[in-house]
């Protein structure tokens, strides 16, 4: 059955105001495509749960998407800060933004318990630190076996959770390699998944290599194709990240003004991806090319009969 | 943020060894070489986002050929083309030994003990190497807000031992970080090493802060010490960025300036656009 | 810094008398050869940790091998019984023979709390089962969050965990495709590792698919290339399970004297998987050949400089 | 283990619906195939060695060909090209959809709750689905040692409901089983369904009982009840090989003999060598 559809319509049917979303990606194969259309929808009341809120979810605190932020680091990687969010944490401006925060693993193990069904996650981290106290969430747990006392956190299950990755067939069996943050996790959590990738292929593509295969169509509810979805983070093999963006947006989200600017330009005022990547310009897409290509070469499964 | 190369009077080598003078290179670059050759010997290290991405990979072309890379984005054993802005980029998946999920690098590469060192940046630090990267001011109403732990938090726990690279100021040297983000060697080193064990901490805690100024260790009490002070700095300057009266070698050694192939890599191979050292 | 030796190098160094061992892989890449050279050098009071104890172990326990089974699923899959195994618990014959038992996500989530230095892991498994009462060390764990109960294991290292792969560099970083079981989770969690491979592959080979990697070169301490040395277990795309022999084993091990015989022949009279590979005969090794090939594809990672 | 393939007299269909006399087919085929139809519009079913396995395969091939098979050794949506002897084999992994650490099978898609049926065989069943697959006897001292549990204590708990495939005899059809390795509705359905929602079990338990002489399914008060006979058994043979009185519904219906085709896709793709059907 073909789950394939429109990046409008998978918002459309799958992401409602005041949901719990989760786009992750761990700088590598994050879709601010669907971010982008999240906004052009207005979506509202959203919590958005991420590792990295990086610039994605700045740009969708910004429009005004957001009452929450669920993350373990909010940072605008080797620039500086995420302006509108911080505006929004610091200032109250324009409105306050609540946050719950951990730390990567935290959150990692916050998806993994969500996924598997699990009351709580146990981990080795907090001991002696302000965490627990800035979040009564992350609790101690004594061990069954001794004295010990470790960490838990608790089960994260989003209402969607959006994965980029470099292809899938029609049913939503979805293959990805490069950095694999924690985008399994957050998708067997979630009650609803959407996955958008650069290449709609074949099943037979898919299960000639059955290792490869990150998240299977059963938990898949739209496949979305929207190449160069992902820019100006990047898709491993197909395009790089464009440094130079996230850098301007350092300028661009210092003021209130700048950021709504550009939002108007690149956000509301394209019609979806495709018109975006042809603003952005057949120069700037090709410089973001890799210099080469890097097989991973071919492995055999043999024939059984 | 930009700082001018021209760092001060004098400096030079401290032992004979041949290195620049202090005028031919910047306090960043002094700190980043530093920083780099404090992980000789070392055979994993966990890469944290910003300073400690340009130290760790100019040790990989200087002292420490057969490091390992650990980036908690997931890979490990990378040899970066170039050197990524972000910890998350495409050149340090392509050509790495194994690239895996956060679940497992988490689970079984720091929190399984086979980190040697983690690297960490902050915003703040006390004289025991408790680390905030949270907030400045109140949690709740905070004057600045921060990025938050990251993995800083079970890096510090978990690592064999941690290393701190950060710039000195009176607002990031402090004498009461505002959040405990990273446990270092809490309140002192006998209560700090009493808590690891009942709590079955791998880490033995922060062993060196390299500064734009000098370099630390920490003596048996805990505390932060100075052991060696970078050519062109002076005890004045040391004191002025502190927020407490800080310990002082005796003798106290004088860092061995950068020589001129550990700046050629920074310049020309690792940061030719001066993103880390301007 | 190459750690390849012979088998028999990698046995002598790192399997002890009184160590745990696991030689892991679920129907898929079962060391024979390891298990079988630990029989030749005659080690003794070995605990022997495996989720399905499967034919490898009914023959180190026939050879004296071992005081005690840590195991989940105790049986020749489609067959029946491990009888030299069910001689010692039955019938004490020759001596008894200490169980530790679980169920297979059981014993997943030891290996995952040995890799992970957790003090114990936690699963929704045991409810209102006898499992808790055979096996003490299966503890109820209470949820920091709400009044919930799930069931918790304790964590499990081995001093030795042998894995086979289809290949690894001199450096130990191996790779494997097809079925995966726990062998990631009991090389992490175990003090040592020995990887035994069917090709050695230069180090070039495992850095163009570093997805592929299971095991780091890191936590390897000897390689061992031993072509066909999973036999009568497989290896995907390189030959398949002797079901046969499988067959066969059920009416060999329902005697000791026969049992004995096979050893004898079999084990002691071979002096490693070289000279047992020939005794098979080329005829039964060509006919458990893959009857065609089944490749994976190759994938871009891209040059980025 | 031989059982011969004339099982009895007469049979047929029950509804009209052709199928061979009961001479035609063997009491492990009848069972087989029985099983098979009960998968009729399943979407995930997680596969058990033996029976189990020949079952499923069989269902894929005839009443649910949208049937995703899920092996505990981590393949999902096999094609096995053959029928696999082992649960482990390289023809349920080539063309597969998806193969996972068995971590990754039991905690996401087992405990997450995405298995519709979970297929068990048992050596001793009560009337109540509760399953022993450990031991005969006393634990400690077991007359049988039986393989133990693996998947089976964990996917009684988690898979959405229970199907049990086993042959009948006052050996395995217990009043009381020596070993409780699954669970079933425990004393009853009541305090069954109490106890799965306080623990928060995912599985409504088992649904229905697949023997060599009928069909069973659970009633309100939690146990089993005969509601299909299969053609060529009596209630005497039923009643002789069950240690506790059954229940038996009315009107009792008679299980559809195999149709040809799906006598000849188990004679001659799925088990030429009778290895489940002897």
């Amino acid at each position: 059955m073909s789950k394939v559809m429109s990046m409008r319509d998978a918002v459309a049917a799958n992401v409602h105001d005041g949901d719990v979303v989760a786009i992750e990606g761990f700088t590598h194969l994050i879709c601010f495509a669907a971010g982008h259309e999240i906004i052009r929808q207005r979506k509202r009341d959203l919590t958005l749960a991420r590792l990295t809120p990086d610039l994605i979810y700045d740009q969708m605190v910004a429009a005004g998407t957001a009452r929450k932020l669920v993350f373990s680091w909010l940072g605008n990687p080797g620039v500086g800060g995420l302006h509108a969010i911080r505006r929004r944490v610091e200032d109250a401006d324009p409105s306050p933004l609540e946050l719950e925060e951990y730390s990567h693993f935290g959150m990692v193990g916050r998806y993994t318990a969500g996924a598997s069904n699990l009351p709580f996650f146990p981990l080795r981290s907090y001991f002696e630190t302000d965490l627990p106290k800035a979040n009564p969430l992350i609790r101690p747990i004594r061990s069954p076996y001794g004295e010990e006392t470790v960490y838990a956190v608790p089960p994260l299950k989003p209402d969607v959770t959006v994965v980029h990755a470099q292809r899938a067939d029609a049913e939503g069996n979805t293959q990805m390699w490069g950095l694999l943050g924690c985008q399994k996790e957050a998708a067997f959590a979630a009650e609803r998944v959407i996955v958008v990738v650069e290449e709609l292929v074949e099943e037979a593509v898919i299960r000639a290599d059955p290792n490869r295969t990150v998240i299977p169509g059963l938990i898949v509810d739209a496949v979305v194709v929207e190449p160069f979805g992902a820019h100006p983070s990047y898709v491993q093999g197909s395009y790089d990240r464009d440094n130079r963006f996230y850098r301007d947006w350092d300028a661009i989200a210092r003021e209130a003004a700048t950021t709504q600017a550009w939002l108007d330009e690149w956000v509301y005022g394209v019609s979806g991806r495709a018109e975006y990547v042809e603003k952005l310009g057949t120069e700037r897409v090709a410089s973001l090319r890799p210099s080469g290509a890097a097989p991973s070469g071919s492995v055999d499964y043999g024939v059984y009969r | 943020m930009s700082e001018p190369r021209a760092a001060g009077p004098g400096g030079g080598s401290a032992a004979g060894v041949p290195g620049a003078p202090a005028s031919a290179f910047s306090k960043s670059e002094m700190m980043i070489v530093a920083a780099a050759r404090e992980l000789a010997g070392q055979r994993v290290c966990f890469v944290g986002v910003g300073l400690p991405n340009i130290a760790v990979n100019l040790a990989r072309l200087t002292v420490a050929p057969t490091l390992e890379l650990v980036y908690e984005s997931g890979a490990f054993g990378a040899v970066p083309a170039r050197l990524p802005l972000s910890i998350g980029d495409p050149t340090i998946v392509t050509g790495a030994t194994a690239v895996v999920s956060m679940f497992e690098l988490f689970s079984f590469y720091l929190q399984g003990g086979l980190v040697d060192v983690g690297f960490l940046g902050a915003a703040q630090i006390d004289r025991f190497g408790n680390i905030n990267s949270t907030v400045i001011g109140d949690y709740d109403h905070p004057k600045t807000r921060l990025p938050g732990s990251g993995g800083a938090c079970e890096i510090a726990i978990n690592a064999r031992q941690v290393f701190v690279i950060m710039r000195q100021s009176k607002r990031s040297f402090v004498d009461r970080i505002d959040f405990r983000t990273s446990p270092g060697n809490l309140g002192g080193a006998e209560a700090a090493a009493r808590i690891r064990r009942e709590e079955g901490w791998l880490g033995r805690g922060p062993s060196v802060v390299v500064t734009d100024l000098g370099i630390y260790h920490f003596d048996d009490s805990g505390e932060m010490r100075l052991d060696s002070i970078h050519p062109g700095a002076t005890l004045d300057q040391i004191r002025d960025t502190i927020g407490w009266d800080p310990k002082v070698a005796e003798p106290l050694a004088t860092t061995h300036a950068p020589t001129p192939e550990e700046l050629r890599l920074i310049r020309e191979e690792l940061d030719p656009e001066g993103a880390y050292t301007k």
